[in-house]
């Protein structure tokens, strides 16, 4: 065996609806008229959410937050192919889906304008809340998806979604080969949107594709159109039913991009041109899918009408929601620190209580 | 009588009975498996219990942290090892960032009840990165509890509360302990406090403080002052680092109006500079002289050969209380 | 007369001329070149010197700060920055177990001369993990050098003395001060000591003790104190929180025995509770009142809706000080 | 594109001289007989040593130390490959090699046997250190890597080894990332040894090979027969060549065995059997590179014998000096916290110093 090749490996590449709406009969998953709907609201609401945060932030009335626009089908598609029973470990670029998933809007802007309390959702299920700290839920989602194993809840897998960027964190890693090593229903969603604030995709890594970065760790890796709602909701799907069935992990990576800024704070044009830019919102998924519904005679202009009017009511219903203060009390974070009171914390709470009236003044004075 | 069982044996108890009595209960690490833990603490378990509850991970401390916190936001109750205390570090981030948080960000509405297993500290002749003890390193994170017991009965109880807790425990385990002596231990349940330190001999000379490995030599220097100078002090076993059970030390101290803390930690940014601080606020006008802190060295903990003459011992204690008597 | 800078502007002044100074002084960090760096600290840094010597990396702190280790072993001066210190943990593992121990563990042979610098602290209505104070964690690894600025001035020379530094220096700067204020920087280099505390202002009243950006309520304190009540305190920026200078704050303590402590970190297991321990060892019989801490509390950073409310103002300082006289 | 392949790989194995002492003519690295009884030399001699270490330990005469048995070929190789310009940083099983590179048996000793001293080498070059931390030396090898692209020393370049284990670890994931994207001269040796202590290779990750994870960083990697120390010197050979003519990392997966315990505390039995281990003696570097030697009329008996005599002079030697403790001094530590004197240290150390009489009579009594 003086030099004998050992392994090969190859990397597919899926395409259910093209960016000029061409679908390839032979893959299309057939999604039934309500679901087809259902997914282009999310989306469609997703997009108008993202508008409305910056808006809002513009206007001092929001704090910094990311944007979601172009990432709708690679975030969407998965969660309605998702079930209840399934779980959402997702880091902070999936507005739309979690509003699928049954997150309250109000809630979630309440969260990003720095309330605590816009991480009580109504029915957190199975949808973990945002993580900031880049890769970190991927390991979560793994041990969650070996209590699923341990548990027998053969009717549910894990979806967890992280940016490019995080593949490089060594937590990722992990999270991909304890996944394999332990074969626990978990889909991995790479959203790849080219971008990790400033650095590009071939900065971050050298590898031709993320998708096959699960070659390290023994597992399939698929690149998919993230722009294309149907291919994403395909991938998803099959990942999902094979997760559930024992056949372990898949990675997907959701080729897609960040038409916006990261967040609010960040000015895009330092580190990237209009042209591409411009090159990628041709390859917009929102418009995509409304063909497709208009394809099917699902969809028109009077639709459309509605629904945006829908989102504009729904919006404004949860910007007032979210502004009110009701609930507000200033000590809250002295209850949870742990499951049960400490006299110590308690005697702090006093100090925190004493020093509020002239801290509030402060706050006026300084926000 | 109850079976004399070593630290070892007792953690082993605690972790047998509590997977008999919660199915959700599951324990994973490095070698703790088909090796039963590089110090046998886990012996017999995965014969027990098998591979899936008994669980030998791949070698990413990150990663033993991390899915050992999304086991917990599902409704398991991992007991996770980190196999040495100088390990854990690597897994730090997940720690601070999400363990510690979770319930706090999410107003109680998702919580991580793991507990995190490590032996640390000195005196085992060990290689380098195995004698830390940096448990302020720990319970300086909201949200940690920090657990450390001084002997066998202790550890069993305590442990077994760590698994009940809703919070994340860390739960140390001084190695110089793990088979330093026997001591009983009722085969049925006990369940320690978390949160609440031990009078372990009560005085009115002097109020000696310390937790883990260093109750060694504070239990023979109280033996030995009572015996050679009829110096009565009252021995605290602080047990719980994180919460601190502060008012029964500072209850203590208010009556002896003398303390002597001893650590086996490096001295700064420590448990013993912490107490020191309580004291100030609570308990100062009744202090009759400063506090005695007997420490280790802020020096990179040493390899094997020179741990001994870092480490606080029985002279260094009398010698500390000698001053604090005499101040 | 010198131009007047915010520290963001002092800072970037530091890095520059210590890249003219020293062809081995490297940057990196996430963002840091081409966008130069989410506070526009590296402005104008990626185009003069290019993208070898202010270099974007991956995203992974561990990655960040274990390559800024080789690096130092390799005779470079790297200059890391880490995003935000609430990202910090995930390299920690580098920090203490490589950083720190390199020169203890070779006597000298290896070292380790790199500066990692990050923003921290709240006030600038960030998201969650960008707001944190974990000065302690960080200064309680042996070997491992702590400095924060409190204004253009200080950052400028401690920066720059940093680098120049033989050890690993951890340089934590308040975005709170980042623009908050504009101070004369001269052109000409400036070198900071440290392990050295700065006498801001003197008085005989009370020994008031603070750094990085609480020098801001500290410094407004003191005036109205002064103004409004004929209290004269000395003012300590501690700026050097390992090394601690120790001597300087207790030479002041012994002398008005009167002593407030405020930080923006937690109360427990922090500098403000190390600073209390090292009064009681030495100046504890001059003390004629319980030394005062005034912190933010055990909890788990507030998102930034919160953030003032938990930190400590001008008013909890002025009520301390009051409390510290009466007493 | 529905579902079209967007990239291929394949991983292959190397070999040169075979378990039962086969030349392939064909990649013979031609070794000068003066190298090729050097690197025998040096194999023996790291056998030699970990006999010496496991015995001395069981006298009480050294404390708890790992075993390189069987990485023969793995490390040695690699070493004679390097130049005194290259960097090695290893991890702690690679005794033999350090040996090559200058290190001092005494010392080594030392080091093992809990003294800091041990770390003090005559002439520490650009040889780190062993590292207990599993992976982290990985980061460092690629710093040193980006500071020699940096500095432009073309003619050296950094190789590092760790084990089957250590990929586990987020930083050796991290590493080669950063080497990848850097593109920066450094060769990634993985000793995949099967077994991290009591954890075998198929459990630690589930890739078929090591060498196939070098596909996620994008670039080449290559499985050697671990214990054929012409196709680990070939290997390295051409790594070293490729990454100092800026060619970028390259992965070499090592592939052999741990004959012996993990360290002087483990019981192998626990975990594995005898049968197993026996069939990895049968592939034991050490006799394979003598048969080589002697097919090239470059060994015999009497050389053997005066090898014998040779090590175990130098061994003697090198106990004898190991266990003077002429140089020693308690307080050391105190020196080397920081580069200079800081007063709280000073303060501490005359505590030290005071308390020393002590503290001696507890370390006679307690060691
Ligand atoms: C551990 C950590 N490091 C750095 C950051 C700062 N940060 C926030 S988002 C981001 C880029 C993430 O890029 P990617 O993973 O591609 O996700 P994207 O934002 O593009 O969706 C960075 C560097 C962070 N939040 N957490
Ligand atoms: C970060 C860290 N975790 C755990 C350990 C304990 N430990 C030491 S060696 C080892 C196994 C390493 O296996 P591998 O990387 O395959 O190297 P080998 O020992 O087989 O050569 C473990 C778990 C350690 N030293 N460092
Ligand atoms: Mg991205
Ligand atoms: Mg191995």
């Amino acid at each position: 065996m003086p030099l004998k090749e050992v392994a090969k490996f190859s990397v597919s590449q899926l395409q259910v609806l093209d960016e000029h709406g061409q679908l390839d009969e032979k893959l299309d998953p057939r999604l039934s008229a309500a679901d087809a709907v259902r997914l282009y609201e999310a989306m469609a609401l997703g997009r108008e959410v993202d508008q409305r945060l910056v808006r809002l932030q513009r206007q001092g009335r929001m704090g910094t937050c990311p944007t979601c626009t172009g990432h709708e089908a690679a975030v969407c598609a998965p969660a309605l192919a998702m079930t209840e029973r399934d779980w959402f470990v997702g880091y902070y670029r999936e507005i739309g889906a979690r509003l699928m998933r049954g997150d309250s809007l109000a809630q979630s802007l309440r969260y990003w304008h720095g309330y605590e309390e816009g991480n009580l959702q109504p029915q957190p299920g199975r949808t973990l809340p945002v993580t900031a700290i880049v890769g970190a839920q991927v390991l979560h989602a793994v041990g969650i998806a070996y209590a699923m194993k341990y548990r027998r809840e053969t009717d549910s897998a894990v979806v967890t979604f992280f940016g490019d960027g995080a593949t490089s964190q060594g937590d990722v890693h992990e999270a991909m080969n304890f996944a394999a090593v332990w074969q626990v229903p978990v889909v991995f969603i790479c959203v790849n949107n080219q971008w990790a604030i400033s650095q590009p995709r071939e900065q971050q890594t050298r590898s031709e594709t993320i998708a096959q970065k699960a070659i390290a760790y023994g597992f399939e890796g698929l690149q998919v159109d993230g722009n294309d709602p149907l291919g994403m909701y395909l991938a998803t799907d099959r990942a999902l039913r094979r997760a559930r069935e024992g056949g372990g992990p898949t990675l997907i990576e959701a080729l897609t991009y960040r038409l916006l800024m990261h967040t609010t704070a960040d000015d895009p044009r330092r580190y990237r041109s209009d042209a591409e830019v411009e090159r990628w919102w041709k390859r917009d998924p929102v418009p995509r899918m409304r063909r497709y519904l208009e394809g099917r005679a699902l969809w028109g202009e009077a639709q459309q009408q509605a629904l945006q009017e829908r989102m504009r009511q729904q919006l404004d219903a949860a910007v007032a929601e979210a502004e009110l203060r009701e609930d507000w009390r200033p000590d809250l974070l002295f209850d949870h620190v742990f499951g049960a009171p400490d006299p110590e914390l308690e005697a702090q709470r006093q100090t925190f209580l004493a020093a509020l009236p002239a801290a509030t003044a402060v706050d006026a004075h300084g926000a | 009588m109850a079976p004399k069982l070593t630290m070892v044996e007792a953690i082993n108890l605690a972790l047998r009975q509590e997977m008999e009595r919660d199915d959700q209960v599951v324990l994973l690490g490095e070698d703790i498996g088909v090796n039963e833990g590089v110090f046998r603490v886990t012996a017999g378990l995965h014969k027990t219990f098998g591979a899936e509850r008994v669980i030998d991970t791949p070698l990413a401390e990150s990663g033993i942290v991390g899915t050992a916190i999304g086991m917990a936001l599902a409704g398991l109750r991992p007991v996770a090892e980190i196999q040495f205390a100088g390990f854990v570090f690597l897994g730090f981030g997940q720690l601070e960032g999400h363990a510690a948080r979770y319930r706090s960000r999410t107003l109680g509405q998702w919580t991580v009840p793991l507990v995190l297993r490590m032996p640390y500290g000195a005196g085992v002749r060990a290689h380098e990165h195995h004698s830390e003890s940096r448990e302020a390193t720990l319970a300086g994170v909201p949200g940690l509890k920090v657990v450390i017991p001084s002997g066998p009965r202790s550890a069993r109880a305590l442990l077994a509360a760590a698994i009940r807790d809703p919070d994340p425990v860390i739960f140390m385990e001084p190695t110089q302990l793990y088979r330093a002596f026997r001591e009983e231990v009722p085969e049925e349940p006990e369940l320690g406090v978390i949160g609440r330190a031990h009078v372990e001999r009560t005085g009115s000379d002097l109020t000696l403080v310390s937790w883990g490995a260093m109750m060694l030599p504070s239990r023979r220097a109280a033996d030995a002052l009572a015996r050679d100078q009829g110096v009565q002090v009252e021995l605290i076993d602080v047990q719980s680092v994180a919460p601190l059970d502060a008012a029964t030390i500072l209850e203590s101290v208010s009556r002896t109006g003398r303390c002597v803390i001893v650590q086996e930690a490096a001295r700064s940014f420590s448990l013993a500079s912490e107490i020191v601080a309580r004291i100030n606020d609570q308990v100062l006008l009744q202090l009759e002289a400063p506090v005695q802190r007997v420490t280790g060295y802020d020096v990179v903990t040493p390899f094997f050969q020179r741990e001994r003459l870092y480490m606080p011992n029985e002279a260094r204690i009398i010698a500390a209380v000698g001053q604090a008597l005499a101040d």
